[in-house]
């Protein structure tokens, strides 16, 4: 019995993310206890308590945030449970609470973003920047990357910032006013959007302002959902950052081989997200619309 | 003693012992000391701060800031430790803070004579708004203090443990008990939900009462947010978003009618509880889809406000 | 002639609108092109038409719930409505049904149904509207989930589209469909006696039920008509983006519908409503949002000036602040107390 | 004016509301141990003079002296805790708490710093003994009929004055008996060297209790007067300002009544309170209901209305069984019914007059056949004239009229709906003279077009006044019936003695 703690269904990358873990369950005849927290860190504690209460042989958490996890933690250790940490990262010092992490790492995304970008425009571009939910450790750790890469090019800066809460039709609402505030947008050079909902709305949105995306406008951003190929395939969207949502197979690697008695894990698995852009789309493409 | 106007009470107590006791006969685990005392430890800042929203929502208006103010108390709490602050004088800053916001929104209602509803909802941007102005990112909290408070508690038969936050929250309702029913206050509190304007013709200090009101709701969503941060040891701008609803819920569930007047503090206690084993009762489940989990809570809460209804009725 | 003398109605409506007039002059000083409209492609274009367009929807959900607030309840399902008959509509596309009226035919069912859900529980179980709807607010999302299956369906059928995107006469559709629903809502509330009827129940509703009123089933039409409007929301929003989210369409949208009704200057309590000054309050609210974004602000200021925004627009409204203005005031110029 | 034992003057007091001048430069002088009677028509300002002196209103103009010292208490709580304790005219207690608690709230009874509930449920319980009261004080304050809310709130102004008790129509509701033992008590307080003001509409009461009168006409003050010196009619034309004319008129009685066409008729019905019993009204004719509090006067009119459920037995009208599922069938079969809770049953707060009247007639006609506006503010204005509504505008708000004035919106109200049969449940509650005499007027008018009236009235006078049969109803059964030229006040007072 495996017990996992997901942290909501707020956007469909993280119900391809639940349904890929459950599914993986399934093939290897895991029982699985899935818990799905609202967005709420108060109640993956709660459930993670439970799990301890239930007497699983393991856990695995999608945080909501990284902080905040020393005690339950620490319960779970006392209880002699095993928990793997995917997606976000947890922040606390003692690595022995947790066997391994597996999850990408949000600034280097924001860091290949920003190379990419500079890479396609010589580093001399107008940036607007679609950030996503106030305060989310993606957010933040994307806009990191992205910011050092491009404080090293002078030329280059972020002319508008705004958040459009990782959402598409914020990402067109907040996209059209920018546009009109920067008198029409033909001065934009760039659009860097935390996650690809949020670059599918603002799409809509230019193309409405009568610009063409992908060519007037140049749009980077993260997760390479499936819908993003399509826009590819129009030439509406220049790049965008894999971000995959299966990591219940590996998960369940690293606790069979725990359960077996290996002790030595990385403590950071890094999921490294391969970067889709014109040029190499194509591939992937094809694999994604035979699903 | 049986009296009729605690009917409402008796019936969601029961309710309470029926969803507990269905629980433990279908999951192995289930009916344990362990995962009852882990109801009160999971939901120690829900019973404070519902408590709080049980005497707004008993005087006649509703507190929509409490989450927020949660979230706010830790991220300062978060930035006091972090510039080196001892907890002590961080909590107090933080009550105090608390309870001034609470008076500042008690007296605009008040005054001004503006909705409780859009007023709390102002303060509620307003909290959550300065907490990321405070800080974006989530603080940690690490201090010896915090270490001692939260390992503190009794070991109770069964791996159960009756903790600090678990203590806290208890003390708070029976105090909260004491004030609601047996000082002139709560009487006066009643008495505004009954019907402000004859309170005001029988001589209620109406102004007193009501910024006391939302001063005692934002001093108790304070003191969860000190709770909050033993259960969490972080200070995070985004967290507990959504808690007033779960507030508003627990107090309703709990048997206190919204428009006022009528209700009691330990219902609260079983409404927090009740929506706590819901969850733990679907987490024990743990095959429901994200989706299910929001269709059986809003499902569960229906079939618990029809009984209650029907039950109460008769 | 003095504030005195003027009519309560004008009275009512002059704050919102200052409020709004107010929004809209910072607007200029921000951004000075803001005032501009003009004409591309036979339509109009401008941060104005922007403003009006964005609002749509909450002005839509204002509509409906202006007719619950007035009854003296409060509808904390509409945002969930709107995912719901955004996601029917989605489904309808989807699985093959091409003919329009189907398609929005099915979302606003969807939204009648769940309103009748609604008024049913307010009306005939006599269950406390907040948490009434509260219900439906919870589970709603999930059934709006469970159509989709947690994903964003995307579409493709330009009919419907019509509804998010779509010009007549050189207006974005959505204005057209809020000034729609407000002159039906108008000529039935105004040009019957259903208006005075809705307010009687909300003023008080045991004597309404004393003069042969039924009250029950009042209150169970205003909570259709709320679900009405916000299936026509939802699927104003799924249309503009081509897909149906039902994780965040509408998201605390509810929130913003309360706020505009408020704003406009009905009761929580029941009682006298507007509901045009409630679509002044959706304005009010959707300028509020832009004028955020254009004035280039770092986004973790947007809810401390939003809140602030609120209570100066409430205590513009509030009369005891006039009161103590005009105190004021006749303390420093003692020659215009007259 | 000022002799050595007053006790409250008010000098020069204003007050304004947003188009009427309600208080217009007014004295009053309230000495030690006396009981004044503040008389006025309605709307002439009483209610406001006493909320102004208690701080409920904020005075724009004069002074307010008591015991010397000039006060401004800025609400009820700062009054009491001066001495002037109040019961205002609509009952206004808190539904939701206990009577014991409405009894003593603001100053239970405290043991080690905590209320001390069973001392406050014992104290209750003696107070209202006092009354002969003999209820559960534990209990809710809406269980209770408005009748004992009213002499709740009389057992605590009168338990918590010091120095001045107001009283605002106490006895609107009440019975004789009632008002007999208030008046004892009144009596008691006075010579304790208490000032009483007492305002009422019944003159015959003025003149049982009170030592002199004040008298109030359009916010203004017409005049004191000792009570021993000023003749009723004397009195009558002072608050009027012109005389008061009286029609007499004939009883339809038992002979003639097997002749007229029968309205209503109650056959053995009873209802979940109700013993089954026998009422009938014919058309033209006025049906008295007589009792003392609790008897099921209330509770006859709402079975009739169909708002509870007839359980036995039938309730026929014009000759067809009605079983109304809902009120609305009520209204449409030719009924009205003006409830005796007027402020919970009956007005529409925040809407306007016109609305509070045109309602009834609207939901008759249905909700798509809207009368057109025109039409509604002539009825409105029609109404305001025949009825002398006190108001200057049909657009405001019900809830600033003067409670008598509110009364008559709501008569009006079911005026305009042109019922057959019409029941009244304690109708003329708080209305002055002049309006009362007018009222019968109106009503026997109705009658003679062929309108039927059931009539719950505590008020025998009128009763005998206008009453063609009077149904005397004890301990929710019907015990007597009185008719024709038997009913007399002696005749009905017997009945309910049950000799
Ligand atoms: N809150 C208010 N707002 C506006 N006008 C008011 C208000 N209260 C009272 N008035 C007006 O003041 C006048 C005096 O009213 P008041 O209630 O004092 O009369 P009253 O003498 O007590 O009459 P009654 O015998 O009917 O109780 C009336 O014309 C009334 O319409
Ligand atoms: N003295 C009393 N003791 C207990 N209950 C009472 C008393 N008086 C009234 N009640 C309650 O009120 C109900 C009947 O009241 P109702 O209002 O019908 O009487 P009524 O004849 O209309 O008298 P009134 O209107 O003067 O109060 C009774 O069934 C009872 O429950
Ligand atoms: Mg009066
Ligand atoms: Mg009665």
């Amino acid at each position: 019995t495996v017990g996992f703690s997901q942290v909501g269904s707020e956007s469909g990358w993280r119900t391809t993310f639940s349904e890929s873990v459950k599914a993986e369950a399934e093939k290897r005849g895991i029982d699985l206890k899935f818990s799905d927290a609202q967005q709420k860190q108060e109640n993956q504690i709660k459930a993670v308590r439970s799990f301890i209460a239930q007497g699983v042989d393991a856990i695995v958490i999608a945080p909501v945030v990284e902080t905040g996890w020393r005690p339950v933690l620490m319960e779970a250790r006392r209880a002699r449970i095993p928990v793997v940490i995917v997606d976000r990262n947890v922040a606390v010092e003692d690595g022995r609470l947790y066997v391994t992490r597996i999850a990408p790492d949000f600034t280097d995304e924001g860091r290949k973003a920003a190379n990419w970008l500079m890479g396609a425009t010589d580093g001399d571009c107008d940036i607007v920047e679609l950030q996503g939910t106030v305060g989310s450790s993606a957010a933040i750790g994307r806009m990191e990357g992205f910011n050092e890469v491009i404080g090293e090019h002078p030329e280059a800066k972020i002319i508008r910032s705004q958040t459009a809460e990782f959402t598409r039709a914020k990402g067109k609402e907040v996209m059209e006013s920018i546009l009109k505030a920067e008198g029409g947008g033909k001065q934009v050079c760039a659009l860097w959007s935390h996650n690809d909902e949020m670059a599918l709305g603002a799409i809509q949105a230019i193309k409405e302002a009568g610009l063409k995306p992908g060519e007037d406008i140049l749009v980077v951003s993260v997760d390479a959902v499936d819908d993003m190929f399509p826009a590819l395939a129009a030439g509406e969207v220049n790049a965008t950052i894999e971000m995959s949502p299966h990591m219940g197979g590996p998960a369940f690697d690293v606790i069979e081989s725990y359960l077996d008695g290996k002790r030595d894990f990385e403590k950071w698995m890094v999921m490294d997200g391969r970067i889709f852009t014109q040029e190499n789309y194509q591939a992937e493409y094809e694999v994604r619309k035979s699903n | 003693m049986l009296h009729k106007k605690f009917l409402p009470l008796y019936v969601t107590s029961l309710l309470f012992a029926l969803l507990f006791l269905a629980g433990s006969i279908q999951f192995e685990n289930f009916g344990t000391l362990r995962v009852f005392m882990n109801l009160f430890t999971d939901n120690a800042f829900l019973i404070i701060v519902a408590i709080g929203m049980t005497f707004v929502i008993l005087s006649g208006g509703i507190d929509l800031s409490v989450g927020s103010t949660i979230a706010l108390s830790g991220v300062i709490i978060g930035v006091l430790l972090e510039a080196g602050w001892h907890p002590l004088p961080a909590f107090a800053v933080v009550l105090v803070l608390g309870t001034l916001f609470g008076a500042v929104m008690g007296a605009i209602i008040h005054y001004y004579q503006l909705q409780p509803f859009i007023v709390t909802l102002a303060g509620m941007f307003f909290a959550r708004g300065l907490s990321s102005v405070i800080s974006e990112e989530s603080i940690p909290i690490m201090h010896e203090f915090y270490d001692d408070v939260a390992m503190f508690g009794f070991e109770l038969p069964g791996g159960a443990w009756l903790g600090s936050s678990t203590i806290i929250a208890l003390t708070v309702l029976v105090l909260a008990v004491m004030l609601a029913n047996f000082t002139r206050f709560g009487g006066r509190v009643y008495g505004l939900g009954g019907d402000t304007h004859s309170a005001a013709l029988m001589g209620v200090p109406i102004a007193r009462t009501t910024i006391a009101v939302y001063a005692l709701s934002s001093f108790l969503a304070a003191l969860a947010g000190i709770v909050f941060s033993f259960y969490t040891f972080s200070g995070y701008s985004l967290a507990a978003v959504g808690v007033e609803l779960d507030a508003i819920a627990a107090v309703v569930i709990g048997g206190t009618l919204l428009t006022g007047g009528y209700g009691y503090v330990v219902g609260t206690l079983f409404g927090v509880l009740i929506m706590g084993v819901v969850q733990t009762y679907i987490s024990f489940d743990g095959t429901l889809s994200s989706w299910w989990t929001k269709i059986v809570i809003g499902l569960l809460l229906f079939i618990f406000i029809a009984m209650q209804r029907f039950l109460v009725r008769r | 002639m003095g504030y005195k003398d003027l009519s309560p109605l004008v009275r009512r409506s002059i704050w919102p609108l200052l409020g709004l007039a107010v929004l809209l002059l910072a607007n200029v000083l921000i951004a000075p092109e803001f005032f501009s409209v003009e004409i591309k492609d036979g339509r109009l274009y401008g941060s104005l038409i922007d403003v009006m367009n964005r609002a749509a929807p909450v002005a839509l959900l204002a509509i409906g719930m202006t007719l619950v607030i007035a009854t003296g309840g409060i509808d904390l399902s509409v945002g969930s409505v709107m995912a719901i008959a955004g996601a029917v509509s989605a489904g309808l596309i989807v699985s093959g049904v091409d003919n329009i009226a189907l398609v929005v035919g099915g979302g606003l069912l969807a939204g009648v149904a769940a309103g009748f859900v609604n008024g049913f529980l307010v009306g005939y179980f006599g269950i406390q509207p907040i948490v009434a709807t509260l219900i439906l607010m919870v589970a709603g999302r999930g059934i709006a989930q469970l159509i989709n299956s947690g994903q964003i369906v995307t579409f493709h059928h330009d009919a419907f589209e019509f509804l998010g995107v779509g010009y007549f006469f050189g207006l974005p559709f959505p204005i057209v469909l809020v000034v729609i629903a407000f002159v039906l809502v108008q000529l039935l509330m105004r040009r019957t006696a259903l208006g005075m009827f809705v307010e009687g129940v909300g003023a008080n509703a045991s004597a309404s039920h004393h003069i042969g009123i039924n009250d029950k089933l009042i209150k169970l039409m205003v909570y259709c008509v709320s679900g009405l409007c916000a299936a026509l929301a939802g699927m104003i929003a799924a249309a503009d983006i081509g897909g149906s989210d039902a994780n965040n369409a509408g998201l605390w949208l509810e929130l913003d519908a309360i706020l505009a009704v408020v704003i406009g200057g009905a009761s929580l309590m029941g009682g006298r409503f507007s509901v045009f000054l409630s679509i002044i309050g959706a304005l009010i609210i959707q300028t509020l949002t832009i004028t955020i974004i254009l004035s280039g602000v770092p986004p973790k200021f947007n809810l401390l000036i939003k809140a602030a925004a609120i209570v100066i627009i409430l205590l513009l409204q509030s009369p005891e602040f006039h009161r103590q203005v005009a105190r004021l005031k006749k303390k420093r110029g003692p020659k215009h107390a007259s | 004016m000022t002799t050595d034992n007053t006790l409250l003057a008010l000098r020069g007091v204003d007050k304004v509301f947003p188009g009427v001048k309600a208080l217009n430069g007014v004295d009053f002088t309230l000495r030690k141990g006396e009981i004044h009677a503040l008389l006025g028509e309605n709307g002439a300002g009483k209610s406001t003079l006493i909320k102004v002196m208690t701080g409920v209103y904020r005075r724009d103009g004069g002074q307010i002296v008591l015991a010397d010292d000039e006060i401004s208490p800025a609400n009820t709580g700062e009054a009491q805790n001066l001495g002037i304790s109040t019961v205002y005219q609509e009952v206004n207690l808190l539904p939701n708490l206990s009577v014991a608690q409405n009894l003593y709230l603001g100053r239970e009874p405290m043991r080690f710093g905590l209320i001390h509930w069973r001392k406050m449920n014992r104290d209750a319980r003696e107070l209202l003994a006092g009354y002969d009261l003999d209820i559960d004080v534990t209990a809710p304050l809406t269980t209770y009929s408005v009748a004992i809310q009213q002499l709740i709130a009389i057992a605590r102004g009168v338990a918590m004055s010091a120095k001045v008790l107001i009283l605002d129509e106490p006895t609107a509701s009440l019975d004789a008996d009632e008002v007999a033992s208030l008046f004892n008590i009144m009596r008691e307080l006075r010579d304790k060297g208490i000032g009483i003001v007492f305002v009422t509409h019944f003159l015959d009461q003025v003149y049982a209790v009170c030592d002199r009168i004040t008298i109030l006409r359009n916010g203004t003050l017409v005049g004191e007067y000792d009570a021993a010196t000023l003749t009723q009619q004397q009195l009558v034309s002072h608050m009027l300002g012109k005389e008061l004319e009286k029609a007499v008129h004939e009883k339809v009685d038992h002979a003639e009544e097997q002749n007229r066409e029968k309205l209503l008729e109650v056959h053995s019905a009873s209802s979940d309170v109700l013993q089954p019993l026998n009422v009938s009204v014919c058309a033209g004719q006025v049906v008295g209901l007589a009792g003392l509090l609790g008897s099921g006067r209330t509770e006859l009119c709402r079975l009739v209305f169909g708002l509870d459920a007839v359980k036995e037995g039938e309730v026929k009208l014009s000759g067809n069984p009605i079983k109304f599922t809902n009120t609305r069938q009520a209204v449409l079969a030719g009924m009205g019914l003006c409830p005796e809770d007027r402020k919970r049953d009956g007005i529409f707060g925040p809407m306007s007059i016109r609305e509070n009247m045109i309602m009834a007639l609207q939901n008759k006609r249905g909700w798509w056949r809207y009368i057109p506006m025109k039409k509604q503010r002539e009825l409105a204005e029609h109404y305001v004239k025949a009825l002398r509504i006190a108001t200057s505008d049909i657009e405001k708000p019900i809830n600033q009229l003067s409670g008598g004035n509110q009364q008559k919106v709501i008569l009006a109200r079911w005026l305009a709906s042109e019922p057959h049969l019409l029941l009244l449940d304690e109708p003329t509650r708080g209305i002055d003279v002049g309006a009362h005499a007018e009222i019968i007027q109106l009503i026997r008018k109705l009658c003679e077009d062929g309108l039927g009236l059931l009539v719950a009235s505590s008020e025998l006078e009128e009763l005998v006044e206008f009453a063609d049969k009077v149904v005397v109803m004890r301990d929710r059964r019907k015990v007597a019936e009185v008719s024709g030229s038997d009913i007399s006040q002696q005749n009905i007072m017997q009945a309910i003695a049950g000799q």
